[in-house]
């Protein structure tokens, strides 16, 4: 039933999560990328990333997960995000005239000004608002699911 | 001191009441800056989605100081969690 | 006044979560007490934006009928508990984490026992 | 890229530059270690740069406005709006002063801790979450946006509580950083609630927006009990000081220097409350009265309690608590004279020396806690029954330790003197025993640290202790400490005239602080 | 020069007259008595006894001001309680605060 370290749960398990994961990893993208449209954004969709990891962790073990991704690299995974939005925030001095200003909006990057009122929704509007989206997406996959990872292992020190 | 403990829990909360029974009525708040952003979030930032166009525009910066207190939690939860013995 | 039923639901959510700082002598109960008493704080700001009848501000496929602004939600609320989630969850990891370091170190999650600094 | 841009930009560069730093440590100690000090060095010292020209530009000036992300940054409220809709930072004297406070007490822990932590593992992350509270302290301190103001809070408190369980094999360093953790994160959701009282009323989060409303009503009054009662536990005001001793003793050493600027913060936020949000609508008699016994309190529990105490930083810390209410008290003097006649003559005196003596506070202090460090860096042990001997071998250190001890007792000529003797002349005026009593905790600090001396220095050098004084970097940290101390000592008139009026100004004149951003009061 | 509300303090007047102290103090030490003999004299005389050793009157921290605290025991007795280092009653004490705060500041304002 379980494998060669003696942890994580039975292979019916183990397959189903690994056969969801990628969905549910592309629905937290889906999330992510529409936050500027839709209900959702890069916190709730990087919320929903790191269950899909933690789905792992508790699926094959902390061990086994840590081998593919330590919790050193989900980290560092976390700090490039908050590199990414920092440096997005301080391009607004360069580009335009503050810290944090939507200098993309008008632009050809996602700078569509959207027809106001009701609309089906265009995906390339919202200025830096996708960027910074998938910023903190990644941010959150990173950092929450270190954060399991690093306290699933520290209660398997002791054995 | 049990007995303490309930006497200050009972003021607390009775003016806490007094807080929610002063408040303006549910469903009925005043909205000055909130009607500004709700008509203003499609031409100033291109977003048709509000409440993203605060979180990442009108107060972005808040995010970015959430963003931080995530990062500085997360590597708050690694430095108490480390393993010793490395660099010693 | 009956119309601020949800602020006194807040209060007493509040309330409860206080007890268990205050009269709980668990380390792990006293972190739930917090999460009780931010998830209060949360429910908050929210009933503090709530419009009546109002739809969530957003214009994707927006109902044509809605009245802007006077059909939307306040969006600010809505961003400060966002943001106050995210902190909460951060507040929550840090204090599980050094619930796990005392408890290796003093073998107990008792309050009354894990107090070697005093005086 | 001139001086203009630079200055300009400097309150957004000031959070930038440390935060960015901070995203980056842990990835450049991954590549190297050497590579890794040096870049928080410069990063620090980059800081304290800007924070100086900063902090001129505002005293001889006026202050700073800076709207993030608005089409320039000094258009606070849009064309078509009336109120402030995006977050305002605004740099005024008292924000200024504190900026000055808080970067060099961070550049001397900077310097500290390259010797102090050479020894431990996750040094990466150490450095990042001491930038992070660099951050929170500035962050707290610049902005004008009372939301704001929670979430730097936020992230003051987690990197002052991971820090704290820094070296958490002692155990109990764990225990006061989750003590530390609880009240904080408590404490910062009752600012939080009060912050949604006050966004219900008036429907507005900047501060100056908010203060010209005000119209001081029974949920305000609810919203400034409860900011009043957090914001004084997070300075350590008796009686909700006893996190302080528990989560300053297990520090290490630069944190804890770290730490007394971090409350400093705090106390930053309770006097903007007072008189900035709130200003003359609030009930000042009362809320004066509240602040000066809160006070009076502090002084005398604190160092009472420091006297017996055998744990060296414990007894250090109990004295923060200490000084944490002159601070107090010369504030709380000052707004319970304001708006009345005599506010231009004591009012204003008391608080220059309530907040001269922030900054005194903060240097002393940091230098005896990194004395401290030193101590126990040299013999492993924060017991003072098993000390002695010291200046045997640790001739910096003692030098250092003496200036600092003199001057936290107030001895002429160093700066503690200057900002008590302000204190003791103008409390006088409201009532003779406020002065009596800051005088007398003043004789029992002396008595204490004379304690300290001849245990830790005096005496018999000790069997086990190794030869030689810290390595040169901590004594770099505490230089810098030291020096700001004589200078503050020596030339008083000068610093109160320039930096310490400028302060009190700002914080006394509501009218200025609401103009700035929200246009005529 | 630091104007304060009663007078002014100059710490370099201080210094300037601490100075002037200091060689006062030092003149009037030179014009003492020159030609005592070394070694024997310095010594303490207690009651014919030999001087114990350094170490063994060194007072421990532990013991410094022990009259203090103890003429004080009813104060210190009751900080004692009052510190107990349990996380709940911090807690306790930041609401009881709280609570204080509001009957001393909103109370005025509900009854009038």
């Amino acid at each position: 039933m379980n494998d060669e370290n003696g942890e994580g749960l039975s292979p019916i398990v183990k397959i189903i999560s690994g056969m969801i994961f990628p969905f549910i990893m592309i629905f937290s993208l889906y999330v992510i990328m529409h936050g500027h449209l839709t209900p959702g954004g890069g916190f709730q969709g990087g919320a929903i990333g790191a269950s899909a990891i933690v789905m792992l962790i508790v699926a094959f073990g902390a061990r086994h997960t840590e081998k593919r991704a330590g919790e050193e690299k989900l980290s560092l995974f976390e700090s490039i995000g908050g590199t990414l939005f920092v440096l997005v925030a301080i391009l607004g001095f360069i580009m335009a005239a503050t810290f944090m200003s939507n200098f993309l909006v008008g632009s050809a990057i996602f700078g569509e000004i959207p027809p106001f009122g009701s609309n089906p929704g265009i995906l390339n509007t919202g200025g830096i608002l996708p960027i910074l989206n998938f910023a903190v997406g990644m941010k959150v996959i990173g950092g929450l699911s270190a954060v399991v990872l690093a306290m699933a292992l520290v209660s398997k020190e002791d054995d | 001191m049990r007995k303490i403990a309930v006497v200050v829990f009972i003021i607390f909360f009775a003016f806490m009441f007094l807080a929610a029974y002063d408040m303006h009525d549910f469903g009925a708040p005043p909205s000055k800056m909130d009607d500004y952003i709700i008509q203003n979030t499609q031409n100033e930032t291109g977003a048709n989605n509000g409440v993203t166009a605060v979180v990442f525009d009108y107060r972005g910066y808040d995010t970015l100081g959430e963003a931080t207190v995530l990062f500085t939690a997360i590597a708050g939860v690694m430095v108490v969690l480390r393993r010793r013995g490395e660099n010693e | 006044m009956i119309y601020n039923i949800p602020f006194f639901a807040v209060i007493i959510l509040i309330a409860v979560g206080m007890y268990a700082v205050i009269f709980r002598r668990n380390l792990i109960k006293i972190a739930i007490g917090i999460t009780i008493v931010e998830s209060a704080v949360n429910l908050f700001l929210i009933t503090l934006g709530y419009r009546e009848g109002g739809v969530a501000p957003i214009y994707t496929n927006l109902p044509a009928n809605v009245v802007i602004p006077g059909g939307m939600v306040l969006p600010v609320p809505q961003a400060l508990t966002l943001t106050s989630i995210v902190i909460g969850v951060a507040v929550l990891a840090l204090m599980l984490s050094f619930i796990i370091r005392i408890y290796q170190y003093y073998g107990t999650l008792d309050s009354k026992k894990v107090r070697r600094l005093k005086e | 890229m001139n001086v203009d841009w630079l200055l300009t930009h400097s309150p957004a560069l000031l959070i930038a530059i440390p935060l960015l730093a901070a995203f980056l440590t842990p990835v450049i100690d991954r590549i190297n270690k050497k590579a890794r000090d040096a870049f928080v060095i410069i990063v620090l010292i980059i800081a304290e740069i800007i924070m100086i020209a900063l902090a001129w530009d505002v005293f001889t000036g006026s202050a700073h406005i800076y709207t993030m992300g608005a089409s320039s940054p000094t258009a606070t409220i849009p064309a078509q709006a009336a109120v402030p809709i995006r977050i305002v930072l605004e740099v005024d004297g008292m924000s200024a002063f504190m900026g000055l406070i808080s970067t060099t007490v961070s550049l001397a822990a900077g310097f500290y801790s390259l010797a102090f932590v050479k020894k431990e593992t996750g040094q990466g992350r150490y450095y990042a979450l001491l930038l992070l509270m660099l951050v929170g302290m500035l962050g707290m301190e610049f902005t004008g946006d009372i939301f704001n103001l929670f979430v730097f809070l936020e992230v003051l408190s987690m990197a002052s509580a991971a820090l704290i369980a820094y070296r958490f094999y002692y155990g109990d360093a764990v225990e006061g950083a989750f003590k530390y953790c609880v009240v904080s994160s408590l404490g910062a959701l009752m600012v939080l609630f009060a912050i949604g009282l006050l966004y219900g009323q008036y429907d507005l989060l900047n501060m100056a927006a908010l203060a010209k409303v005000m119209k001081y009503t029974t949920l305000d009054r609810i919203a400034l009990v409860l900011l009043i009662a957090a914001f004084a536990m997070k300075c350590g005001a008796v009686p909700m000081h006893m996190w302080t001793p528990d989560s300053y003793t297990v520090a290490p050493a630069p944190i804890t220097a770290m730490l007394v600027a971090a409350s400093q913060a705090s106390l930053y936020a309770l006097f903007r409350i007072c008189f900035s949000l709130y200003g003359l609508t609030l009930d000042v008699t009362t809320v004066g009265i509240i602040i000066i016994a809160l006070g009076l309190l502090s002084m005398f529990v604190g160092v009472t309690m420091a006297l017996p105490q055998k744990d060296i930083k414990r007894l250090m810390s109990y004295h923060a608590v200490s000084q944490t209410g002159y601070m107090l008290l010369g504030v709380g003097v000052g707004l319970y004279l304001l708006g009345k006649p005599d506010f231009d003559t004591y009012g204003m005196a008391a608080m220059e020396g309530g907040i001269f003596h922030i900054i005194n506070h903060a240097l002393y202090k940091g230098l005896l806690f990194l004395t401290a460090g030193a101590i126990f860096y040299k013999v492993k042990t924060r017991n003072l029954n098993e000390m002695g001997g010291l200046a045997h071998s640790m001739k910096f250190t003692t030098i250092f330790f003496m200036i600092g001890a003199l001057a936290i007792a107030g001895i002429p000529p160093f700066n503690g003197f200057a900002s008590k003797l302000l204190i003791y002349e103008s409390a006088y005026h409201v009532s003779p025993i406020l002065s009596i009593i800051a005088m007398l905790v003043s004789i029992i600090t002396l008595a204490s640290f004379v304690k300290v001396f001849h245990s830790a220095f005096m005496g018999p050098p000790m069997e086990n202790a190794e030869e030689g004084d810290v390595p040169k970097s901590m004594i770099i940290g505490m230089a810098i400490l030291t020096v700001g101390i004589i200078l503050f000592g020596l030339f008083p008139g000068w610093v109160v005239s320039n930096i310490v009026h400028p302060a009190a100004q700002a914080l006394a004149a509501q009218a200025g602080y609401i103009g700035s951003v929200a246009g005529g009061a | 020069m630091l104007e304060t509300t009663g007078g002014y303090w100059s710490p370099i007047v201080w210094i300037v007259a601490f100075i002037v102290a200091f060689l006062m103090a030092y003149i009037m030490w030179g014009m003492g008595e020159k030609k005592h003999a070394k070694g024997e004299q310095e010594k303490p005389f207690l009651s014919g006894q030999d001087e114990p050793s350094k170490e063994a009157v060194h007072v421990r921290a532990g013991n410094i001001y022990w009259g203090f605290t103890e003429t004080l025991s009813g104060y210190y007795d009751f900080m004692k309680k009052i510190h107990t280092g349990i996380i709940n009653d911090y807690v306790l004490w930041l609401l009881g605060m709280a609570a204080i705060f509001f009957l001393a500041i909103v109370l005025p304002g509900v009854i009038m």
